[in-house]
């Protein structure tokens, strides 16, 4: 079961090469892969549901799913499921106009299912050093679908992302091994000390010291991936650079399966501790960094998909404070956090995709009249900008809530009030920089209309889902939410 | 063991003078010559180690892969390609440092006190050797960076970020005597598809800006 | 009950006798130490009488505002009356008089007047009421802060006349402490900038850059023009009563069963030792340009505030 | 309106619900602090009410003038949780929520009247209206009874949320620290203020827009809206009425909310007893009743309209022009301006207001001989001015600057980074272990 997961994509992306010229026939593969996808890991997620977690006995049971990955697996595929059939919509698009030639078109849908391979392996090893090599292999992957267009700024971007990026994770590798190490000190047993299962079994053992040096690499490196200020760098150029459906999955599921390793390690290191002070103080720090950067940023930037990028720092922000307060409350507000962020940001980022194809341009300055042009492109984003600066009633509302609310309670006040300061200057940034993108009439004339069938409804999907969700939780995803968060707390 | 650990220790402070020379190298080819050396340094210690463990446990560990691996990547194959590389773009040669040598030599022993003191917060590393090699090994991945940071050409970069690499290695080996096997061979083969991308980047650099002076990519700021 | 309506109609027809009777106390003071004759001390009954019987001139562009407004304005400061009990022994009713209510009550009657000086569409309208409302607003406050303190100052902490009341019958000769004596001070700036007296406002003149009251009043004639006057000093022997019962506190703690005429003339005493320093004031100073006003709405708010701080903050 | 509002008071809810939430003891001096620090705003705001002539935008001021009062009641609240007093909180929170359901009231009446002289006389500036009250009596009504509620006169609604706000900052000044005392005296002094502002302003508005003669045509050939309308300002007139005359009935539906909130019954000790006739709301030792106060109010009435009729039977009335100093047709030229009518309360808050005088004239034949003038004034909002703008300037500012300064767009500044991170990290590190 577990291996249809690592199956599926992985032949995707060879079966591409075989179509010679045919593109209803990609399309055909990329959405029934993403969609088969979701079905096994629905299937998955009713047997975590029902047995709390799956084990696979191969490769000396490497593959395992809890609740806790379970679920970052769920909104996994969810989101590439809706990405790649929105992708359909914008890739025919960007082919009729010639922007992309066949190969090129070919070349994408292999590289995003490998993208998505990569980002599933990550989710569901539970060998810490093999998640290590698919974090670094969703990079690699991913680079050349940064660099797709080809032009100065894709590339700088790109090359920017690998090396960054790769630093990054070379340093949480030394924490990976300073890890081994440790339990390779007091347990000796080989393969199984890489094994976070085991290691958080036997936490107690292991050399605090040494946990805590580790941690620190493991944060600085995967930190990196999530895009946690000041490693956050390469997040906006990436994003801003790659084609849509690809910056949505970049900041609606990489930023998590990276945010996940954090916390899988941050758990061992909280049990050994025996509490969250170490790792909670460094968690709340570069949390409140990435939000105040990310404030400061969209307060006065001119191109919408770079303000998209810099709110997705701003949300690995709130979901690694809320992951540092690390109260019941605070983990499972960060936890439903994860999900509503990437819901909400491949929403935009798609409708920003629509966007740029319509208008052919990524400055604000010269947007005007969306709602006219793009009835309900324009209003999916105007909705979804509300939604992402946490205003009621869709979902984000709820998580930022429980998570004020759980700094509070923590009595962490400078935290909470330093938060709330953020947010409300990333409100105040948002409304001021793109309302007027909406309204008015366009500087010239680009045709009423929708690009084309698909995206709309995509769009409409996702602003359902996240309306829903804002206002009732439904109880599997509560089930699932609790049950991770007892993971984490290990109770 | 002891005497195993002593030459190790010998070794690793290779390593680490290695990687000093290579912050100290102006040239790419010379970069390209301490890497060398160092990569084939710690294919030295994955042999010492494999050695060991067929003369003591008479069975062969995993870890004599690690140094075919090492000695077919980076001692041959990676540097060659590099220099591949190197010489198709590289129309002239031109400085290549933001800070000048003796100032990064000092601040690379700074750097080096800086771990040490750091280690020395580790009461377990103060038994045996371990302390110094996690010292000499996590310098060697910081000057790695240091290295980065100082260099402005792609190449440069590369080779920055391959250093940091082999001090992962040394830090494994030395502390763990390797990884296990599926991980090492992970990483090898992240490895290598990493340098590859950067190669082939390198070239579309090369191609769309007509040089490979990553300090003037700044298109994208703010 | 009964006995309750009883005490309240006495001390309205109390009220209603002795209200212009504080006007013609204050004139004749004037006169006399101006060494003028003046009018007689009853001349205020006269005239009202004589305007009761006017026929009235109303102007055509007035509406049922001004018609509405005397009554409004009279009847509530009679109303306020009910609620302010002229002798401390009078309370016995269900819901004992609450100072807010009193103060809001006066703000009632003010809000008519001002539209019904409006309502004319004369100028001199719109100039007294803009003027009577500025002057009010700048008082306010300082009026609050003196509530809330005597409010405090009783055991039961609360603004009901009763506990206010019963502060100053229990403290005696503790009236004098400096707390009390600064709100004095303050309570007798805002009756003067209320009752529209000089240094405020110059209830004799009817000259345009000076006249406040009189211009608002200045179309009325006849019975309204009477109910206004009357209006007026009904409600400044109000503001009058509660200074002389709150700060003058002597035969406040009578027993009851001296019955109703002791108490009443006591009552009418303090009135006029306060009348009397109203007129020496009235005397003694010149009236203010109407924008130095606020400087002494802001000694009365530093009296009040003070006052306050001295009594709780300092103090216990 | 009507909807927005009660979304204001949802959102007021939400923020005790969180406050109560957060902390099991909510901290008192940083929410009384923001509570006055709203009310400040909103006085400064109510002197803006005077200066506008635009009725709608007035309007709008005067709601921030309310939710100021409204504010103060739950700082008030929350502070006295702080100390401990649970009965005092739960009636400053009465007061808060009961405030803002009667703003939402008369507040909606006030717009919709508002709304209907605009349609009425197609204009919303003040200096245009005048003499409405005789064009569309019912509008004038209604609008009047707003009026009364907003500026808290017995016996309307307004009244007695105001009156409960008053009690309890006096109870809050009495449990209060003292800091806290001087700061509630001084709020309490700025909401007297803000009441008395608000008459001077309700004032100008109705004596302006519906006394007197008309100004424009606009108003002078005004006709009473439609009967929906009439009808909507109706119903939210009796509540006015209704709401001041009974407000223990909405205390008691309010009951389960504070009991949430405060898990304290106010209803029971605000009430003394509750026989339907006087239905007196009484709070430790005063209480007021403004039925009983309405019925004594017209029985004096009564008695003095007979008292006149017996005395002074027989009064001719007649009517005859204003009095215009002896000049001839005094015309509605020379009737007060709004601008003229708050003119001293600009010159009173000069300091605050800043205000700013242009006076054109058009000569005629002679210097002396002005064919025409023109006299604008403007004012600046000093919050707006020296508050907000620098905070938003220095804050943009900031942003622009530190932008390129992070985000350089040289890599090697960005790997600088993750270098500097580590090694402060090894330092925390080193701290938190050694």
């Amino acid at each position: 079961m577990l291996f249809l997961l690592l199956l599926i994509p992985l032949a995707a992306s060879l079966l591409f090469w075989t179509v010679k010229s045919n593109r209803k026939v990609i399309n055909i593969i990329n959405i029934s892969g993403t969609s088969a996808l979701f079905a096994v890991s629905l299937f998955i997620l009713k047997e975590v549901l029902e047995h709390g977690k799956i084990t696979s006995n191969a490769l000396g049971g490497i593959f395992y799913i809890d609740a806790f990955n379970g679920l970052i697996l769920f909104t996994t595929t969810l989101v590439t499921l809706l990405v790649s059939i929105y992708s359909t919509g914008y890739m025919n698009t960007e082919y009729d106009r010639n922007i992309v030639n066949h190969s090129s078109f070919r070349l994408y849908y292999s590289l995003l299912h490998l993208f998505i391979f990569t980002m599933i392996l990550t989710t569901i090893t539970q060998n810490i050093g093999l998640m290590w090599i698919s974090i670094e292999a969703t990079t690699l992957a991913s680079a050349f679908l940064v660099g797709f267009y080809n032009n100065k700024k894709s590339i700088e971007a790109a090359w920017k992302y690998i090396i960054i990026c790769s630093v990054g994770i070379a340093f949480a590798l030394l924490g990976i091994v300073l890890l081994y190490y440790s339990a390779f000190n007091s347990l000796g047993n080989t393969l199984q000390c890489l094994n976070w299962q085991f290691l958080n079994d036997n936490a107690g053992t292991l050399h605090a010291n040494v946990l805590k040096i580790a941690f620190i690499f493991v944060v600085i490196g995967f930190g990196t991936k999530v895009g946690l200020a000041p490693m956050h760098t390469w997040l906006p150029d990436a994003h801003s650079q790659a084609p849509s459906p690809i910056s949505a999955l970049l900041s609606g599921v990489l930023l998590n399966t990276a945010m996940y390793g954090i916390i899988r390690v941050m758990t061992i290191v909280n049990k050994n501790a025996g509490n969250s002070l170490f790792t909670g103080r460094l968690m709340i720090i570069l949390g409140l960094l990435s939000v105040g950067f990310a404030a400061i940023f969209i307060l006065v930037q001119k191109d919408f998909k770079r303000i998209l990028a810099y709110s997705s720092i701003e949300h690995m922000g709130i979901i690694a404070l809320g992951f540092g307060i690390s109260s019941a409350l605070s983990i499972f507000a960060s936890l439903f956090h994860i999900i509503n962020h990437s819901l909400t940001k491949s929403m935009l980022f798609a409708a920003s995709g629509n966007v740029y194809l319509k208008y052919d341009t990524k400055k604000i300055s010269k947007i005007n009249g969306i709602i006219k042009v793009m009835p309900v492109t324009g209003t999916v984003f105007l909705l979804g900008l509300f939604a992402i600066t946490g205003m009621p009633p869709f979902s984000i509302f709820t998580s930022e809530l429980g998570i004020t609310i759980a700094a509070f309670k923590e009595a962490k006040y400078l935290a909470a009030g330093l938060l709330l300061l953020f947010l409300t200057l990333i409100f105040a940034g948002f409304t001021s920089q793109m309302l007027g993108m909406f309204f008015g009439k366009p500087h010239k004339d680009h045709g009423i209309g929708e690009l084309n069938r698909i995206t709309p409804v995509v769009l409409l999907i996702i602003l359902a889902i996240i309306a829903v969700t804002g206002l009732y939780l439904p109880p599997f995803l509560e089930k699932l939410i609790n049950s991770a968060r007892d993971i984490i707390l290990q109770v | 063991m002891e005497e195993i650990a002593k030459i190790l220790n010998i070794i690793s402070i290779c390593i680490l003078i290695s990687t000093f020379s290579l912050v100290a190298s102006k040239r790419i080819l010379s970069y390209l010559n301490a890497f060398r050396i160092q990569s084939i340094l710690l294919a030295a210690v994955a042999a010492i180690y494999s050695v060991y463990y067929l003369v003591a446990e008479g069975k062969l560990e995993g870890i004599i892969i690690i140094f075919f691996m090492t000695v077919a990547l980076k001692v041959i194959y990676i540097p060659k390609m590099l220099k591949k590389i190197s010489l198709r773009v590289e129309y002239k040669v031109e400085k290549d440092f933001f800070i000048n040598i003796p100032i990064s030599i000092i601040i690379c022993c700074g750097l080096v006190v800086l771990t040490w003191f750091t280690v020395s917060k580790i009461p377990l590393m103060n038994n045996g050797y371990n302390g110094i090699f996690l010292v000499q090994s996590v310098s060697v991945i910081l000057m790695g960076l240091f290295f980065m940071i100082s260099r402005k050409k792609a190449i440069g970069q590369i080779i920055g970020l391959l250093v940091i690499e082999n001090g992962t290695f040394l830090t494994a080996m030395l502390l763990t005597s390797g990884m296990p096997m599926i991980v090492e061979f992970g990483i090898f083969f992240d490895l290598l598809t990493a340098v590859l991308i950067l190669g082939i980047f390198v070239f579309r650099i090369n191609e769309t800006f007509e040089h490979i002076d990553i300090n003037k990519l700044r298109n994208l700021r703010g | 009950m009964p006995g309750t309506f009883l005490n309240i109609m006495l001390q309205l027809i109390v009220v209603l006798i002795a209200a212009p009777l504080v006007n013609g106390i204050i004139r004749k003071i004037k006169s006399t130490i101006q060494h003028r004759k003046g009018l007689p001390v009853l001349q205020m009954y006269f005239d009202l009488f004589k305007l009761f019987r006017k026929d009235m001139v109303i102007s055509e562009n007035a509406s049922w505002i001004f018609t509405a407004s005397p009554y409004i304005f009279f009847v509530s400061v009679l109303t306020a009356f009910i609620f302010v009990p002229v002798v401390p022994q009078f309370f016995s009713f269900g819901f004992t008089g609450d100072a807010i209510l009193v103060v809001y009550l006066l703000a009632l009657g003010r809000f008519f007047l001002t539209l019904a000086a409006l309502d004319t569409g004369s100028t001199f309208g719109g100039m007294g009421s803009s003027r009577e409302l500025m002057i009010s607003s700048l008082i306010e406050p300082s009026l609050i802060i003196i509530i809330f303190t005597l409010g405090l100052s009783s055991e039961a902490v609360s603004t009901s006349f009763q506990s206010i009341y019963s502060v100053a019958g229990s403290l005696g000769t503790g009236i004098l402490s400096p707390v009390y004596l600064l709100l004095f001070a303050a309570i007798f700036i805002v009756i003067i900038a209320e009752t529209s007296r000089i240094p405020v406002d110059d209830p004799a003149t009817h000259l345009e850059l000076t006249m406040v009251h009189e211009a608002m009043i200045l179309e009325y004639s006849g019975r309204y023009l009477a109910l206004m006057e009357y209006g007026a000093s009904l409600k400044q022997l109000l503001l009058i009563t509660i200074a002389a019962n709150v700060f003058l506190p002597f035969g406040g703690n009578l027993v009851p069963e001296l019955g109703f005429l002791i108490p009443v003339l006591i009552y009418l005493a303090k009135v006029l030792i306060i009348t009397v320093m109203i007129a020496l004031i009235e005397i003694n100073t010149v009236k203010l340009r109407l924008f130095s006003v606020p400087n002494l709405a802001a000694i009365a708010f530093i009296l009040a505030l003070i006052g306050f701080m001295s009594g709780y903050l300092f103090g216990r | 309106m009507q909807k927005k509002l009660s979304e204001k008071q949802q959102e007021i809810l939400d923020f005790v619900n969180s406050q109560v939430e957060a902390k099991g003891y909510p901290p008192s001096v940083r929410e009384i602090c923001s509570a006055v620090g709203f009310k400040s705003t909103s006085t400064v705001h109510s002197y803006l009410e005077k200066l506008e002539k635009n009725i709608k935008r007035l309007l709008a001021y005067s709601s921030i003038e309310n939710m100021g009062i409204i504010f103060i009641g739950i700082g008030l609240s929350i502070s006295a949780a702080s100390y401990g007093y649970l009965l005092i909180s739960a009636l400053s929170i009465t007061a808060a929520l009961f405030h803002a359901f009667n703003h939402s009231i008369f507040k909606g009446l006030l717009f919709l009247g508002a709304g209907s002289i605009h349609y009425a006389a197609g204009t919303k500036d003040s200096e245009k209206l005048g003499g409405l009250i005789k064009k569309m009596p019912l509008t004038a009504i209604f609008f009047l009874t707003g009026s009364m509620s907003i500026c808290a006169l017995p016996p309307f609604n307004g009244f007695v949320s105001e009156w409960l706000t008053y009690q309890a900052m006096l109870l809050n000044i009495a449990a209060a620290g003292n800091l806290m005392k001087l700061v509630i005296l001084i709020s309490g002094a700025l909401l007297a203020l803000a009441g008395a502002l608000a008459i001077y302003t309700f004032v100008k508005v109705y004596g302006i827009s519906f006394l007197a003669l008309p100004r424009s045509e606009h108003s002078a050939n005004a006709v009473e809206v439609n009967k929906p309308m009439l009808s909507a300002m109706g119903i939210l007139s009796a509540a006015c009425v209704f709401l001041g005359l009974f407000p223990m009935l909405f205390i008691k539906l309010l009951e389960p909310v504070i009991h949430e909130l405060g898990n304290t019954s106010i209803a029971n000790e605000v009430s003394g007893f509750s026989s339907f006739l006087t239905y007196p709301l009484k709070v430790n030792n005063t209480s007021i009743s403004p039925l009983v106060l309405l019925l004594l109010a017209f029985l004096l009435f009564a008695v003095l309209l007979m008292a006149l009729l017996i005395l002074f039977p027989k009064m001719k009335i007649r009517k005859y022009g204003t009095w215009d100093c002896g000049f001839e047709s005094l015309d509605s030229k020379m009737q007060y301006s709004a601008t003229g009518f708050s003119k001293p309360a600009r010159i009173v808050f000069r300091s605050m207001l800043k205000p700013q005088r242009e006076l054109e004239v058009l000569e005629g034949k002679k210097p002396y001989f002005i064919s025409a003038a023109k006299y604008t004034v403007s004012t600046i909002s000093i919050f707006e001015k020296y508050f907000y703008d620098p905070v938003i300037k220095t804050i943009m500012n900031f942003a622009r600057k530190t932008r390129f300064i992070i985000q350089t767009g040289s890599i090697h500044t960005y790997l600088l980074y993750i270098f500097i991170t580590i090694l402060l990290m090894f330092v925390y590190f080193a701290i938190s272990a050694g």
